[in-house]
């Protein structure tokens, strides 16, 4: 006996990775990586596309990688790691939540205080140095 | 805009509080103030300390009160086991101590714009520039306006609001003069800025606040506050005798034993502070070799 | 997922007991949740190197820069390789659940073939640059770099490891309930790593090209 | 470079033989540790230690492990503690003191790594994994065999910065080893070689602990027992290992930095090619103040069951308290900054982090209000776990206050790096802390080995402790209000001798403090027949570790209990108290539970191998201490049978036990059993 034939109500919570019913129907589950594959590889050649220069206004290119390297992300997320905003997952998003808001604070306070103290601290002699 | 170093409101409590300090004859302390800037944190640091006590003594007292007349054998005491929640004190509970928390965050948002260490201070006089390096175990000031320089020995003109641009040739070190106030970091590579002044002529210790390794005890350095004409004097001393403050000379000192007695330079090269940040006067031996460059304390 | 529960997501029709009413959840749910949060303080581990990398990227002490030393078609070919790697280790959790040994093994025997592709690009790219003088101890900046991008190495040379183990056990005891779960754990880890590269690619190799700073 | 393949720089010259102290010491601790292994030996235990504990899997039996752990480290640290008071005491004005500077230095660095990592890591990590299952009424923690590779790799980190004593030496860069100090360039010893690998190690272990506890809290609950109806801590727990599995990645990695800079010759925060000091500063900081908030948040649990429990009384404010803890929790990544405010970033930023950082005060005092309130209209008795909470709302709420006072930026302009925060961190760590970990193990002990501390000797314990402590440290807030630095070696400022032999005496007393303990703990194990609970719930408990027997059977629970409200024995209990009869006899079920394993000490000793050889470069023995610890695991993979079964029947005669217990505690007769 395999546990997923286990209680019913045992089944109404996913482990995270757990795709909905792929002993049941794998043609499903083929087809969600499918169309995680083929949306994936699109963003990663729009990424690159637009790194390349001459499609974005160029000081927007980083912003626009920037969503979209989140937005592949999120592909990433959904279709090969299968974290829904389903019920049965409240507890694996609710993880992640936290674990990107660690990310967040962490990221954004690190990258503000030491651009803040080089700001401060470079002199311009230093600065000099540093041009190319 | 003005520090005021005037301590306002000096709650009883807090000075009954402090007063072990004062006569414990305080002479390098921080409740001794020797300058605008360490009047003005020693205020914030009574202000700040009068407030919490404010909220900290009462509920010190209460929970004294309550372990004592709660305890099992007091008959007299109601015992009341469904006293378990109640809206009104848990609004209490929160509001209180967040009303002393703004308050608190006022002073010291306030503050930290007030007394940022590479703020100017105000004054009628016209400022100097002192630069300040952190060595293995001793301190190099280096007058830029003047042209000399000295070790271990730092003189200002009292009155005077000094600029110190600060830097390492070593590991990290902070500068520090308690009566004077805001210490800043030293680091190799970079430059920091704190503006301090003196009050009035004196003596005062300086020392390191940074942890910098086996000699970090003796990074003392005495400080004179002194009236502005006696600085000249030193000044013209200084330039009439000693070494030249060059490559080489600052490369010998680096490598000098921790505990020296202060002496002087006569002159100092050509932008010796921006190159000493930019790591180009100092000879690479103390920093790439290590230990064995590094001189024990005896 | 019940029909019962598709009907009615949010149970908001119904008196039943709540998922977290229920008493301890099936060990699979239990190994999975744990895994789930480890890697995410992995992605926090990994948030410290781009922490790093970010601060430290400008620093080049006349050394060359990302424009000059990097290769995005090498980069382009490392990707597709990670994602394709990715799409087969998928195929290999579906031939898992729906029991088929042959299939399971030939899929993660190709997921082992792209990543190790992938380990092979990127440690030529290595060599290469360390071999022009370019190495780790050149600047901070290409600290940060090999710092940065050979932790990333190193989760996909792990991962290799745990994939062959898991491979061998698959082979020698089956389908069993512990080796299930574990596969499943290590399907995470590889699609997390994906989501690591994504990152990486995006802010080291594409900004350092010219894009961002 | 000097070194050979076989032994790397190992040599005799790494050995201090010219130095007193440590080889003294070393040697008494040796001959100690050895006449230990051999009474243990030849009394015939250690098959008896190998079953139950060095390969248990059991969850209780770990926790307790911690804890022995906890009390040998703090012995060497406190040994630590009381050489720097002595050498302050001595070293005024043109004496050097008893300690050479170099020996100083290892001497604080080593009390400040070894008291965070070794005593207060180890001893609440302990608690949380004794006491956590069993208030949740579950079996075991999620992940059982990891637990036990999550203690011996803490243990093994503990074992190599022992080493350190007579091996080679310490780091002399103070406990969050600040490059360009720890660099090789100005460190070229093994001393931070030491400090990294050690933390490396036992961070690891760490970091699986939490991802442990955080899952066994969310996922493995006793039936009923919503997020809403567990203990408070539990809540308090959830919180801390929240933030192990958030903080400790951050440290692994800052780590992983200075090990590369070290080893390899990257340049991350060396002083030249553009490496960047402040960054480490900046990063270990990021993990070591949520680390402060690991330590005191369990604490905070603990003292929320005591004062309920003694007071008799529901927690007061028990959401409240929930919201505080998670706002703790997440607050405790805003507020890094605080440790570098004299770095030089612009008031801004300074301003900002000052004001994050207060707020904390906020949920805090929100907290110590509804302990107050707990109390009130309580009906208290006062044994010893009650006197530490007492005389931990009291000393805390000071600490608390200066740590305010440090968040003010100006004021720190001039208190940082000041023994004013020597004292404020030992204010909160000790008055906080420890006191919670004092409380939680005289509270729990009985549960642990089913009989109570002494109390007398535990309350001399706890006054001589609390006195001393205030002797010890307050002098220090005047002392930094003084200008004195900290990590001084020696000083000449005549006004600083008299307050620190003041604060000696202080140090003197909490030995005698120690004393006590040690004292209580082999006067309890001598009258431990007189001392035994047959109740299973000694101080009229609320949460469910009350409800099963002392010491508890392996599993735990015959039956999982059911939960029906936030305190889920004493509803079951005064239930029993009110109908004078236990609650019907459940449906007992065969269940099955983890074996025990040894792959726990296998691993560490390989990784203890690895990372001396690492420490001293042996580069073939780091190939195989990777190998081993690979294999190790993988053999583990390997076995077949993981379970055992344990019996319907054998439930029910443990569950009978428990039962006559409960029913002879509530004076019921023996037929009300049936
Ligand atoms: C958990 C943390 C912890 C604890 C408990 C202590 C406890 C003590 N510490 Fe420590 N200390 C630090 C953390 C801690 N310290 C840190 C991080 C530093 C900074 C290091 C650095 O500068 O880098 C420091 C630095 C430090 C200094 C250096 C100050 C300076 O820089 O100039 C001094 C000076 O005396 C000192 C003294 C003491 C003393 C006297 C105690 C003692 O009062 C307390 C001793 C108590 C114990 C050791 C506990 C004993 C408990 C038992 C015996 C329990 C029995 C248990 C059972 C029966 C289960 N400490
Ligand atoms: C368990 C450990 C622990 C705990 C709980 C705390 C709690 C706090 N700490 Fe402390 N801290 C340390 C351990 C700890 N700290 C250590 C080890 C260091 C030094 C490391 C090193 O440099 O080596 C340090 C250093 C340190 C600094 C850096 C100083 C410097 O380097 O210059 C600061 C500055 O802001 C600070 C602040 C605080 C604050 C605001 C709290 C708050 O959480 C306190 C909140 C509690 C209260 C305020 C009391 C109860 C509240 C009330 C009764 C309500 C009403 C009160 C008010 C509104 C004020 N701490
Ligand atoms: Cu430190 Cu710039
Ligand atoms: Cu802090």
């Amino acid at each position: 006996m395999s546990e997923r034939d286990l209680t019913p109500e045992a089944r109404s919570d996913s482990a995270p990775g757990e795709q909905g019913d792929p002993d049941h129907d794998p043609a499903a589950g083929i087809r969600g990586y499918v169309v995680g594959l083929v949306l994936a590889a699109l963003l990663t050649g729009a990424s690159f596309l637009v790194a390349a220069g001459g499609l974005v206004w160029a000081p927007g290119i980083p912003v626009a990688l920037i969503a979209l390297a989140i937005g592949q992300m999120g592909v990433h997320l959904v279709f090969f790691l299968h974290i829904t905003s389903g019920p049965d997952n409240t507890n694996n998003t609710l993880a992640l939540a936290f674990g990107v808001l660690i990310v967040g604070l962490v990221l954004v306070g690190t990258l503000w205080i030491m651009a803040n103290l080089s700001h401060n601290m470079v002199s311009m002699e230093a600065m000099m140095h540093a041009q190319p | 805009m003005t520090r005021s170093s005037q301590p306002i409101g000096r709650k009883p409590l807090a000075s009954l509080l402090l007063l072990p300090l004062a006569l414990g004859g305080c002479e390098p302390g921080l409740l001794n103030p020797a300058g605008p800037v360490a009047a003005g944190e020693r205020t914030i640091l009574i202000n700040s300390l009068a407030i919490m006590l404010a909220i900290v003594v009462p509920t010190i007292l209460a929970t004294i009160a309550f372990a004592w007349w709660f305890r099992a054998g007091n008959t007299r005491a109601r015992y009341r086991p469904d006293f378990t929640y109640s809206g009104q004190l848990e609004l209490l509970v929160w509001s209180v101590p967040l009303l002393v928390v703004i308050f608190l965050a006022g002073i010291a948002w306030i503050g930290s714009h007030d007394l940022d260490p590479p703020r100017p201070l105000a004054s009628k006089i016209k400022g100097m520039e002192v630069d300040v390096v952190s060595l293995d175990w001793k301190w190099l000031f280096v007058y830029p306006g003047q042209g000399v320089a000295s070790v271990n020995r730092l003189v200002i003109p009292a009155g005077t609001p000094v600029t110190f641009r600060v830097t390492s040739g070593t590991v990290m070190n902070s500068f520090f003069i308690p009566r004077l106030g805001s210490q800043i970091y030293a680091m190799a590579g970079m430059e920091t800025k704190v503006n301090l002044m003196a009050d009035r002529p004196g003596r005062f210790r300086g020392l390191s606040a940074h942890y910098s390794g086996e000699g970090f005890a003796n990074m003392g350095f005495a400080v004179f506050a002194v009236p502005p004409a006696q600085f000249a004097g030193w000044v013209a001393r200084a330039k009439a005798a000693g070494p030249v403050l060059d490559g080489a000379a600052y490369g010998k000192l680096s490598n000098a034993d921790g505990n020296i007695a202060p002496f002087t330079y006569r002159a100092v090269g050509p932008r010796f502070f921006e190159a000493a940040v930019a790591r180009s006067v100092a000879p690479p031996k103390t920093v790439v070799d290590g230990r064995e460059q590094r001189k024990d304390v005896r | 997922m019940s029909a019962h529960a598709r009907r009615d997501p949010h149970q908001l029709g119904r008196g039943e007991r709540p998922i977290s009413e229920r008493g301890p959840a099936p060990r699979r749910i239990v190994v999975s949740y744990g895994f789930w949060i480890f890697l995410l303080s992995d992605f926090i581990m990994f948030s410290a190197f781009f922490a790093g990398y970010a601060v430290l990227g400008g620093e080049t002490a006349g050394g060359p820069s990302g424009r000059e030393l990097f290769d995005l078609k090498l980069v382009g070919w490392e990707t597709a390789f990670l994602l394709l790697s990715s799409f087969a280790c998928g195929m290999a959790a579906i031939a898992m659940a729906v029991k088929r040994a042959p299939l399971f093994q030939l899929a993660m025997a190709v997921t082992a073939l792209f990543g190790a592709g992938f380990l092979v690009l990127e440690l030529s790219e290595f060599a290469h640059l360390i071999g022009e003088g370019n190495g780790p101890s050149r600047s901070a900046f290409l600290s940060a770099f090999f710092a940065l991008v050979g932790c990333h190495g190193l989760h996909v040379t792990l991962g290799l490891v745990w994939l062959t183990t898991m491979m061998a056990q698959v082979w020698a005891k089956g389908f069993r309930d512990d080796i299930v779960r574990r596969v499943l754990c290590f399907s995470l880890f590889w699609h997390a790593l994906d989501i690591i590269w994504v990152a990486l690619f995006t802010v080291v190799y594409l900004f350092g090209k010219g894009a961002g700073a | 470079m000097s070194g050979s393949l076989l032994f790397g720089k190992l040599g005799w010259n790494a050995i201090p033989f010219s130095e007193p102290i440590p080889m003294i010491t070393s040697g008494v601790v040796a001959t100690i540790i050895c006449g230990v292994i051999l009474w243990v030996w030849r009394a015939g235990y250690v098959p008896y230690l190998w079953r139950e504990y060095i390969t248990s899997v059991d969850h209780k039996k770990i926790g307790i492990m911690y804890c022995v752990l906890a009390l040998v480290m703090l012995l060497r640290g406190f040994s630590d503690a009381l050489m720097m008071r002595s050498q302050q005491a001595l070293a005024y004005g043109g004496s050097q003191g008893f300690l050479p500077a170099n020996h100083y230095d290892q001497v604080f660095s080593a009390h400040g790594t070894i008291m965070i990592f070794f005593v207060a890591m180890p001893f609440l990590i302990g608690l949380m994994n004794f006491a956590v299952p069993l208030q949740l009424g579950v079996r075991d923690v999620a992940f059982p065999t990891l637990n036990s590779v999550s203690f011996w790799l803490t243990a093994s980190g503990a074992l190599l910065i022992n080493i350190s004593l007579v091996v080679g030496e310490f780091a002399k860069t103070g406990w969050v080893v600040y490059p360009p100090l720890s660099e090789l360039a100005y460190s070229p010893g093994v001393g931070v070689d030491y400090y990294l690998w050690a933390l490396q190690i036992s961070g690891v272990g760490t970091l699986l602990s939490g991802v442990n506890l955080v899952t066994t809290i969310l996922k493995m609950r006793a039936p009923g027992m919503s997020l809403t109806k567990m203990p408070m801590f539990c809540w308090t727990s959830l919180a801390s290992n929240l933030l192990i599995v958030a903080a400790f990645p951050i440290l692994t990695a800052t780590l992983a930095m200075l090990i590369l800079d070290r080893y390899l010759g990257f340049h991350f925060f060396t002083n030249d090619a553009g490496g960047n000091q402040m960054m480490f500063v900046n990063l270990i900081w990021a993990w070591g103040h949520p680390e402060v908030y690991i330590l005191i948040l369990p604490a905070f649990g603990i003292f929320s069951e005591v004062v309920s429990t003694f007071s008799g009384k529901p927690l007061f404010g028990y959401r409240s308290m929930i919201v505080a803890t998670m706002a703790i929790c997440i607050l405790a990544f805003m507020v890094w900054l605080h440790h570098f405010f004299t770095m030089g970033a612009g008031a801004d930023v300074n301003g900002f982090f000052g004001v994050t950082t207060m707020i904390i005060a906020v949920p805090t005092g929100v907290k110590v209000f509804n302990w107050l309130f707990t109390m009130y209209g309580g009906r208290i008795r006062y044994s010893t776990p009650m006197l530490w909470s007492v005389g931990f709302m009291v000393t805390f709420v000071i600490g608390g206050m200066s740590g305010v006072l440090l968040a003010v930026p100006p004021a720190d302009f001039v208190l940082h790096n000041s023994v004013f925060l020597v004292a404020h961190f030992h204010n909160v760590i000790i008055g906080g802390v420890l006191f919670g970990a004092f409380a939680g193990y005289s509270y729990w002990f009985p549960k642990a080995f089913g009989f109570q501390l002494d109390e007398t000797w535990g309350k001399r314990a706890f006054w001589l402790w609390l006195t001393g402590f205030y002797v010890a440290f307050m002098p220090l807030y005047v002392l930094g209000l003084m200008g004195m630095t900290r990590r001084l070696h020696h000083y000449d400022v005549p006004g600083w001798h008299p307050w620190l032999l003041v604060a000696a005496f202080g140090a003197a007393m909490i030995a005698a403090g120690i004393g006590c303990q040690i004292t209580q703990l082999f006067v309890s194990i001598r009258n431990r027949a007189a001392l035994e609970d047959h109740s299973g719930d000694p101080w009229d408990g609320r949460s469910l570790e009350w409800i099963t027997t002392s010491p508890p059977p392996v599993f735990n629970f015959a039956v999982l209990p059911n939960v029906e409200d936030e305190e889920a024995y004493w509803s079951v209990k005064s239930r029993a108290r009110e109908t004078r009869s236990l609650s019907e006899r459940p449906d007992y079920q065969h269940f099955e539970m983890p074996r025990n394993s040894p792959t726990g000490v296998v691993t560490a000793f390989f990784a203890s191998a690895m990372g001396f050889a690492l420490i001293w470069h042996i580069w073939w023995l780091v190939g195989l201490g990777f190998l081993g610890a690979w294999a190790t695991f993988v053999v583990f993979a390997w076995r077949d049978e993981a379970e055992y079964d344990v019996s319907a029947e054998e439930a029910k005669r443990l569950d009978d036990e428990r039962r006559r217990a409960k029913a002879s505690m509530i004076g019921l007769p023996d037929e009300a059993l049936a």
